[in-house]
């Protein structure tokens, strides 16, 4: 019921509120009001006088309501509330009007103004108030357990204070090891502690704690829940190594090939793929790093792991590389060597010089295994008894042989050719592919059973025949039918097929002298040219584009060349004479769909002399039998579902036939997915959608591209290659193989390559591991992520993008005994001691313009104690410092300034640095001193820049999961910058350390026993009281729309399924508002905050003056 | 005919920068564009002002802004090009000052009662924007006939290429558009330092010394870090950094010359277009010829 | 054969096929259309499911049937093209539930004012032929003359009937569901072009759009309304004012002391009354004005002959515009259920923006 | 060297004229001297652009009224763009000028420039807009 005995009590507020405000004036007014039964004004209500005033005057007038007319209700609402109910008046019939911000301050100037609206303020509040009704606090169950997300110093601080409090502690730390940024560091201002010494103590606590649970290498996924009773999913990344049987051995990282800029050293030393980032590591396991497929391994529609073999090739281990490559593939060796290597074209070296030379370490490997008598050995996993039927011996029936055969199926493969391998054998010659590298790769299947019927022609007289007898065909034909010109005189002309046919049967063509012509541009066209050529020929090719739009393998155009083939483009064959042949010319014009410039006809015409002319124009399959069982076929190609499934339901298709004359390794991806689909079909399970294509933007360590030019391959003697048909390339020498595969840039990280897997004694690595995920119940949950610091790349004036010049966190590293450079610093372009360095504050730092507008507090004795640890490792470097203020408002701090001064010799220039550039081997930094007013230049071999810090940079993720807020620097926000600097808006949520704002180390520890000990506060109660100022849901208006259910940022918010309304977890919601603000019928409304308060406070505010 | 493009060539490129007007437009020719001149162009006023109140600065800009509406209105395109740094620099200014601020362009309005009002949709662009946002610069290697292979070049923007930021054609403490193009010319760009900073500008005039001493600084620099030639876009950094080298001598007797030359220059050379018609070597006070001759 | 037997065969035919045990659609009254929902084959000639009128929002009437659980048997509802986009609408706003309903959706050639019709009775093959001429008949409604979609939208409804530009009315699948129906009744999709239809009332609209905005402000505002009695009516026939109960039904909100009137009299040189009649269109514009797809029929609600249309139809659309949301055609999420950290910038500061 | 200040320079008439032209708070210069360092032309003025906020900031507008700095500066941009706060520096040296050319003071001479044949149309055009009225 509405209130009728209210009180009023005005403070002064000192002068605060009285110096503006005529307070009798407000009392006289209100005290008109009928509903108010008592009004008074005091100097401070808050003191102990005031409160009692107001205790007294409850009892004594009787009083049901009270509005205290002062500062902001976050000051003092508690306060009063408290006083009201100590003297039994419910605490919620207490409202604070806030007349000092809201009235005394704003109108300073205007003492009437200020009276008025602090008259209207009050008449407002208690409008509002009148409608309040009387509310109990909840009480919610609270998980005496905690959460602290990072594992730097303030971090572990708060985790070893509660855990020694008695209270379980969860501690998610994202690095593989906890020690944060202050691990890095080389010593520590301004007491140069070594970090190593002092913060390994607490890291090994950390570890070894019987209260703490640590998860390092790790994320917080989810978070649900809230005050008191959070429920936190926790993403743990794979490290391919099972951490409760690595032993820290390090064996794995003595023998892996894969070497990457360290993370922990800030690139300024390198570590191998599987590592431990720091020898003080806490845990002391290893993680592999991995970052995904690299575009190598993405690009090959075989999905051969090429960053693995090349890998394994790097470290010498041949051995280890083939059987790489056996994982996926067992024809190395005709991979190796006739492959159109998509790996290659992805390789993220191309972007910098040339891709690494995939094929031909693959070719060597497998060369390798010849000669050392490794032979890949097909396992059949378990016979079954169903059969298949392959039509076609060629790249795709190959592989689906093999694969179904591995699978335990029964396996014929079918041929009309004498030879096995399609136009493997017959198409591509043998100075290129000889037939025995072939045979030797198909022995294995044939070791295996897999059956071979050669000679024996399908069509349709018998097709229906083998249908029957087996469980599934699959059809992988090829292309073995010719294409046609429809020009006048083909019929005297030859067709590649032809001559490479005979040439791969050992039959002779005599060529010797004559002049030879071959249309066309592609793969079949080169090696007809070149075929012609070991035959005698005086070979041209005659092609209607240029060089630039041939689809040949560029190498094989390049070795055409060499081996004297001569070439004529942008002519078309009109007429083919005796001896002769008439050219039509052609220029280019736009692109075409394959992006190619179009040749189009000039109408002009020239002759050339051409005994023989050889067409390469094409191949077609030849499926005109299949067409007539009924198998669809369409442009000559045989039609097949996204399952490689033709019209006929145990019959499917692959390769060439199916795609049309492409290459090896697209025939044999597809063969592979038919393989798959019939075996899926046979055990009646779901079939798989053909996917061949995958992406990878993974672009690899631009750093670590030193210089180091392609190896090329040793080629046979140019007499031999011209008149025989002898393998024309010799492949890389095995010194050459591994020096190539240094060139790669590692952009997977971990490259699988399985060298680790096999020294490790205790079997821990496990290259399959997948990511995994634990839930954690806590009370409470404090987040210290730290903070990062600008990259020296974002200031190109000042040389970021210089070797030599780096960010002070790199620096750190250099002067730290254990980093990479043992204490003494070296400049990464060269490796030699500076003479001279140059510190610069300030970078990005009070730079609203280019920065961040803050300082960032701590560079000023960072810088200062670099330049003493610099003298103190080597005194002969002179040091430059220039600053613009020397900020030392620290313990100590002043008197370690002074002491770099005093007794260092570092020189100190006040005056930013606007300019540094490379003069020959040095930098030229470009300062100015202010003092004298003098440009000041200094040549010197480092600079140090003392870069911005910001919030680290995953941390807002991390803030959206956990709804607290934070600014556009990465800074969590904390309620109050002054009094609540570690809590945060989300009850239950603290923040610590460098998350907050950019803080040294004392203030991180600090802060890390602080947040602390407000979560233990928190905890130490069985039950919390929460404010029971919440979101409540009118269910006979409720329309179930679900808009509030939207805005909820705290999820509080469901709608029942079935009475079809919304309703408020308690527990969850935080009385903000903003479901009510979008309930369209106020069917949602905070308690006391309800529409009938809003608009009666409201119409008063808004009245006329 | 290629498509028609308008061009604002400035005062200096019809008289003593005939070389930079001659091999824009030819090379701009060879990419299939056709540099058409604004017809009653007038003169961009070199510098911008700066003083809140100034107005006179904008009047002749805004003139030619409008002048390039109407013509623009004729060949269908409203890109307005500019080739001369300070020409580029003043037209945009101008541009995105009465945009900002439309208060002034009313005033302005109440100078020009005979034209019509500036409606604001001209593209006023640099030449190397052009190059590298419209023609592409897979269209300009596509065109290179003669790569410069072995001729050390540094690039040189000067200020008004790159300064204020919101005239800026590239990132202005490590711009890259020049280096671009240098490579697909074929040649070795050198990574100068000192390519955005100022040349003395117009104390050319009245300070010949101080104008002498940035010259000696730059093009000293610029050899010692071997390069073969400064290429620039601006016909005053040109006037200064090579007709200042005389003064430069004279102070530093160490002091080695090195032939300046104009962007266009090297990418007329390098697409075949080696006439004297185009490239105006008497224009120039240390003959590039010697440098050049590889390619001419 | 005409579009309304076509469409009963095909009604009939699903009975018979199975694929559907219930219909909703229209059927004839003494002076208008309503909509009729029926469970066995023999009741199908009571149905016109292409009415000349358009009385209540089929939208609104399966929200009724579906909001508190889910159809329980296989439901075809035709519906007209608005009221397809605002049954997709309501699904987004959780008062329908698609399950088991099929929504049949046609080219449409408007409707009639319900009062001009029980005057003047027009029957819906004159409408069809009209617009199978190109010509938007000057018997309907200002709404339908101006209409966005008069026609069936990919992922709205689930079956569209194409009848302009085809010689024999087609059937097309809008939706999954929808494929699956047709081909369960056998039938084979068509295709026809829609596209001079649409463009038709595309144009009227972009002409509407600005001649019959309301201008003048507040007080043009006032003046627009000036002659509404108050009456709801409005609201109760729009199918996006679902709530249960209005802000605007609850009086005792704007429920006050006689002296508060006298004051605000006193301050204003006189106040119409009752005070929340403006307030209430702007209140309902503002919870409705982002979803509003252009039915009209508040407009053909109000017993004042108000063009309302012209009020919740342009504001309506800016609104949408603004959003960059359009109601009822595509999965968005509408704007008022739809957090974005980053929009809306040019109305920031004080005075909207800095410039 | 001593300088009384005698006035609040805030409440400085020429000091506020200078605010006016150059549209620059020049009370925002916190002396960090990065225009200096980075000013091409700051080894041939008297007094480094830092200085001039300082005087500024000081009242002491005769000092710079007598300089050669505001005369030297080429209006670069080069300390306008890495301003920390933002200021405009060209633009406060142009109302240095200003305040000089207003009362129809020649900083140069047309008639006595050398090599005039030579010169390009837009460094002449340039050098007079900004030293002569």
């Amino acid at each position: 019921m509405a209130m009728k005995r209210i009180g009023l009590f005005v403070c002064h507020c000192g002068r605060n509120i009285a110096g503006t405000v005529d307070v009798e004036r407000v009392v006289k007014e209100i005290s008109k009001r009928e509903d108010v039964a008592f009004a008074t004004h005091y100097i401070f209500m808050c003191s102990q006088p005031g409160q009692q005033l107001i205790e007294d005057s409850i009892k004594k007038y009787n009083l049901d309501g009270v509005v205290v007319a002062n500062c902001s209700p976050t000051l003092h609402e508690r306060t009063m509330r408290n006083a009201a109910a100590r003297a039994g008046l419910n605490p919620y019939r207490v409202e604070i009007a806030n007349i000092r911000e809201w009235a005394a301050w704003p109108h300073e100037d205007n003492p009437e103004a200020a009276t008025r609206v602090a008259i209207r303020i009050v008449n407002a509040t208690i409008e509002k108030l009148k409608a309040n009704a009387s509310l109990h606090p909840l009480e919610v169950p609270v998980k005496k357990r905690a959460l602290v997300v990072g594992g730097g110093v303030a971090g572990m601080q708060a985790a070893l204070d509660l855990a020694d409090a008695g209270i379980e502690t969860v501690v998610v730390e994202k690095e593989p090891s906890l020690g944060g940024n202050m691990i890095r560091l080389s010593e520590t201002f301004p007491t140069l502690d070594c970090p190593q010494c002092i913060l390994t103590p607490k890291m090994n606590d950390v570890g070894g704690h019987p209260n703490i649970k640590l998860y390092t290498y790790s994320e917080v996924e989810e978070v649900d829940g809230y005050l008191g009773n959070f429920k936190v999913k926790i993403k743990r990344k794979s490290p391919f190594i099972d951490w409760n049987k690595c032993t820290g051995c390090g064996e794995c990282a003595k023998v892996c090939p894969t070497t990457l800029p360290s993370d922990f050293d800030l690139k300024m030393a390198t570590r191998k793929a599987t590592h431990i980032p720091f020898e003080q590591a806490v845990p002391f396991k290893y993680t592999i790093t991995y970052n995904g497929v690299p575009p190598c391994n993405a690009a090959c529609p075989l999905h051969l792991n090429a960053q693995g073999y090349v890998a394994a090739a790097k470290a010498g281990r041949f051995d280890r590389s083939i059987d790489v490559v056996w994982e996926r593939l067992p024809f190395a060796g005709i991979a190796g060597r006739i492959c159109t290597h998509p790996c290659e074209s992805a390789c993220s070296r191309g972007a910098i010089d040339k891709p690494v030379g995939i094929r031909e370490v693959k070719r060597f490997v497998a060369d390798w295994a010849v000669k050392n008598d490794r032979k890949y050995i097909l396992h059949v996993k378990g016979e079954k008894e169903k059969s298949v039927a392959i039509i076609g011996a060629g790249a795709a029936g190959l592989i689906a042989a093999h694969d179904l055969r591995e699978m335990g199926y029964k396996v014929t493969v079918y041929d009309k050719l004498p030879v096995i391998g399609g136009m493997l054998a017959v198409g591509i010659p043998p100075y290129r592919l000889p037939q025995e590298v072939i045979d030797y790769e198909v022995q294995p299947l044939i070791d295996a059973s897999v059956e071979f019927v050669l000679n024996y022609e399908v069509n349709e007289k018998n097709f229906e025949e083998i249908r029957k007898k087996y469980d599934a065909v699959i059809l992988a034909i090829g292309t073995h039918k010719e294409r046609h010109l429809g020009i006048p005189g083909e019929e005297k002309a030859m067709h590649a097929l032809e001559l490479l046919k005979k040439a791969n049967l050992g039959e002779d063509v005599d060529l010797k002298g004559k002049k030879v012509v071959v249309i066309g541009g592609g793969n079949s066209a080169v090696d007809a040219a070149r075929t012609a050529l070991r035959f005698g020929g005086d070979v041209t090719i005659a092609y209607r584009r240029t060089r630039n739009e041939m689809p040949a393998i560029p190498e094989e155009i390049v070795d055409a060349e060499e081996e004297g083939v001569k070439f004529k483009f942008l002519v078309s064959p009109a007429e083919i004479l005796d001896g002769k042949i008439k050219l039509e010319k052609m220029k280019l014009g736009e692109k075409d769909a394959s992006g190619r410039r179009k040749p189009i006809p000039t109408g002009e015409y020239e002759m050339m002399d051409a005994d023989v002319v050889v067409l390469a124009v094409g191949e077609l399959p030849d499926a005109s039998w299949a067409e007539k069982l009924g198998i669809n076929v369409e442009r000559n190609r045989i039609k097949v579902n996204e399952f490689m499934q033709t019209s006929l339901q145990n019959v499917f298709a692959a390769g060439d036939a199916v795609t049309g004359a492409w290459d090896w390794v697209h025939a044999a991806a597809y063969g592979r997915w038919a393989a798959k689909n019939v075996a899926h079909y046979l055990e009646g399970e779901e079939m798989e959608k053909v996917q061949i294509e995958m992406s990878s933007n993974l672009r690899g360590y631009k750093e670590l591209a030193y210089p180091a030019k392609r190896h090329e391959t040793k080629k046979l003697g140019m007499e031999e290659r011209r008149t025989t048909f002898k393998e024309f390339n010799l492949g890389y020498t095995e010194e050459d193989v591994v020096d190539e595969a240094k060139r790669c840039l590692g952009c997977g990280g971990c490259a699988k390559c399985g060298l680790c897997v096999e020294v490790c004694e205790s079997k821990a690595i496990d290259l399959h591991m997948q990511d995994w995920y634990v839930e954690e119940e806590v009370g409470a949950i404090i987040v210290a992520t730290g903070f990062e610091v600008m990259p020296p790349e974002a200031f190109p004036e000042l040389g970021g993008k210089y070797p030599d010049v780096l960010n002070a966190l790199q620096f750190e590293r250099l002067l730290a005994p254990a980093g990479p450079t043992e204490g003494i610093p070296r400049r990464p372009s060269d490796g030699k001691i500076p003479k001279a360095i140059a510190f610069v504050h300030c970078v990005g730092s009070r730079d609203p313009q280019n920065g961040v507008p803050y300082c960032s507090r701590i560079c000023c004795m960072y810088t200062i104690k670099q330049a003493m640890l610099v003298k103190h490792a080597r005194p002969d470097i002179a040091v430059y410092d220039f600053y613009i203020d020397i900020r030392s408002n620290g313990k100590g701090y002043e008197e370690f300034y002074h002491r770099a001064k005093e007794e260092y010799g570092v020189n100190f220039i006040r005056g930013k640095v606007s300019k540094v550039y490379k003069v020959g081997d040095r930098y030229r930094v470009q300062g100015v001193d202010t003092l004298t007013g003098r440009i000041v230049e200094v040549d010197v071999d480092m600079v140090v820049l003392a870069t911005a810090a910001k919030g680290s940079s995953s941390v807002k993720e991390l803030a959206k999961k956990l709804r607290i807020p934070y600014d556009e620097w990465g800074w969590l926000k904390e309620t109050h910058l002054k009094l609540k600097p570690l809590e945060t808006p989300v009850g239950g949520v603290f923040i610590a350390g460098a998350a907050q704002f950019v803080k040294d180390i004392t203030d991180s520890v600090s802060q890390g026993s602080g947040a602390a000990a407000k979560a233990m506060a928190l905890l130490s109660k069985p039950e919390l009281e929460k404010e029971p100022l919440l979101a409540r849901v009118d269910p006979e208006i409720c329309a179930g729309c679900g808009r509030c259910k939207d805005q909820c940022a705290y999820g509080a918010i469901s709608i029942d399924p079935v009475r079809h309304v919304a309703v408020v977890n308690e527990a969850l919601c935080e009385g903000c508002g903003a479901c009510s603000a979008n309930c369209p019928t106020t069917a949602i409304q905070v308690v006391n905050f309800k529409k009938g308060q809003i608009i009666r406070a409201v119409d008063v505010l808004a009245e006329v003056f | 005919m290629g498509k028609k493009v308008m061009f604002y060539p400035g005062c200096t490129l019809k008289g003593v920068a005939k070389n930079l007007e001659d091999s824009t437009v030819e090379s701009a020719r060879v990419l299939g564009y056709d540099l058409v001149e604004l017809p009653g162009w007038t003169c961009c006023g070199a510098v911008y002002g700066l003083a809140q109140d100034s107005v006179k600065f904008t009047i002749a800009n805004v003139r030619n802004l409008i002048k390039a509406q109407n013509f623009g209105k004729e060949i269908g395109d409203n890109r307005l090009l500019a080739v001369c740094s300070m020409c580029y620099n003043n037209l945009k200014r101008a541009h995105i000052d009465v945009m900002k601020n439309r208060d002034k362009l009313k005033t302005l309005d109440l100078f020009m009662d005979e034209e019509a009002n500036y409606e604001g949709n001209i593209n006023v662009m640099h030449y190397l924007q052009f190059l590298k946002n419209d023609v592409g610069m897979d269209k300009v290697a596509e065109m290179v006939k003669k790569p410069l292979k072995g001729l050390k070049v540094a690039p040189y923007y000067g200020c008004l290429l790159l300064r204020p930021d919101e005239v800026a054609i590239d990132d202005r403490e490590d711009p890259h558009i020049l280096e671009e193009l240098f490579e697909i010319l074929g040649a070795e760009v050198v990574d100068y330092p000192l390519k955005n900073e100022c040349c003395g500008s117009y104390h050319t005039v009245d300070k010949k010394e101080i104008v002498g001493e940035r010259t000696y600084k730059l093009v000293s620099v610029a050899k010692g870090m071997g390069a073969d030639v400064i290429a620039t876009s601006c016909p005053l950094c040109f006037f200064n950094l090579d007709k200042r080298q005389e003064i430069a001598k004279q102070k530093h007797s160490e002091f080695e010359h090195m032939p300046i030359v104009y962007f266009t220059q090297l990418m007329a050379i390098a697409f075949g277009l080696t006439s004297q018609d185009v490239l105006h070597f008497d224009k120039h006070y240390i003959s590039p010829e010697e440098v050049l001759q590889k390619w001419l | 054969m005409t579009e309304n037997e076509m469409l009963k065969k095909f009604i009939r035919d699903g009975f018979e096929k199975g694929v559907k045990e219930a219909v909703m659609a229209r059927s004839e009254t003494k002076d208008s259309y309503t909509y009729a929902l029926i469970t066995k084959k023999e009741d199908v000639d009571k149905l016109t499911p292409i009415a000349p009128v358009m009385q209540w929002n089929g939208a609104d009437i399966l929200r009724r049937i579906t909001k508190l659980k889910k159809s329980e048997r296989k439901l075809l509802a035709i519906l007209r093209p608005c009221e397809s986009r605002t049954y997709k609408e309501l699904v987004k706003f959780n008062q329908i539930n698609p399950e088991n309903i099929i929504v049949l959706t046609y080219d449409c050639p408007g409707t009639v004012h319900a009062r001009n019709y029980k005057y003047e009775p027009t029957e819906s093959e004159k409408l069809i032929e009209e617009m199978k001429s190109g010509k938007i008949s000057n018997k309907v409604r200002e709404s339908c003359r101006v209409c966005e979609y008069p026609t069936p939208i990919k992922g709205v409804g689930d079956i569209g009937l194409g009848i302009v530009n085809t010689t024999e009315p087609v059937f097309f699948s809008l939706s999954d569901k929808g494929k699956e129906f047709l081909a369960g009744m056998g039938i084979s999709e068509g295709e026809r072009d829609d596209s001079s239809w649409v463009k038709l009332h595309r144009d009227n609209r972009e002409k509407w759009l600005k001649e019959e905005r309301i201008t003048g402000g507040r007080k043009g505002l006032e003046e627009f309304l000036s002659s509404c009695l108050n009456c709801h009516n409005c609201k109760d026939m729009c199918p996006i004012c679902f709530c249960k109960e209005c802000f605007f039904e609850d009086h005792s909100v704007f429920d006050y002391e006689s002296n508060k009137f006298y004051n605000w009299a006193d301050d204003k040189d006189g106040i119409r009354l009752p005070t929340d009649k403006s307030l209430f269109h702007v209140g309902r514009l503002i919870h409705m004005g982002t979803s509003c797809i252009g039915c009209g029929l508040c407009q053909q609600a109000c017993p004042m002959d108000i063009p309302l249309y012209r009020l919740f139809g342009i504001v309506g659309n800016d609104l949408q515009k603004v959003f960059n949301y359009k109601p009822g055609v595509n999965d968005d999420i509408p704007p008022v259920m739809d957090f974005r950290e980053d929009e809306l910038h040019e109305f920031e500061g004080l005075f909207g923006g800095e410039e | 060297m001593k300088y009384t200040i005698t006035k609040d320079p805030h409440e400085d008439e020429r000091v506020q004229k200078i605010i006016e032209i150059s549209g620059q708070n020049i009370f925002s210069c916190y002396q960090c001297g990065r225009c200096s360092s980075g000013c091409p032309m700051a080894e041939f003025m008297d007094v480094l652009p830092n200085q001039v906020f300082m005087f500024l900031q000081e009242g002491d507008v005769d000092t710079l009224l007598n300089a050669k700095t505001p005369w030297i500066c080429a209006a670069c941009f080069t300390c306008t763009v890495r301003c920390p706060v933002g200021l405009d520096l060209a633009a406060v040296m142009e109302a240095i000028r200003e305040l000089q050319l207003r009362k129809n003071y020649d900083y140069v001479d047309p008639y006595k420039v050398e090599d005039r044949e030579e010169l390009p149309p837009i460094a002449m055009v340039s050098n007079f807009r900004k030293f002569t009225p």
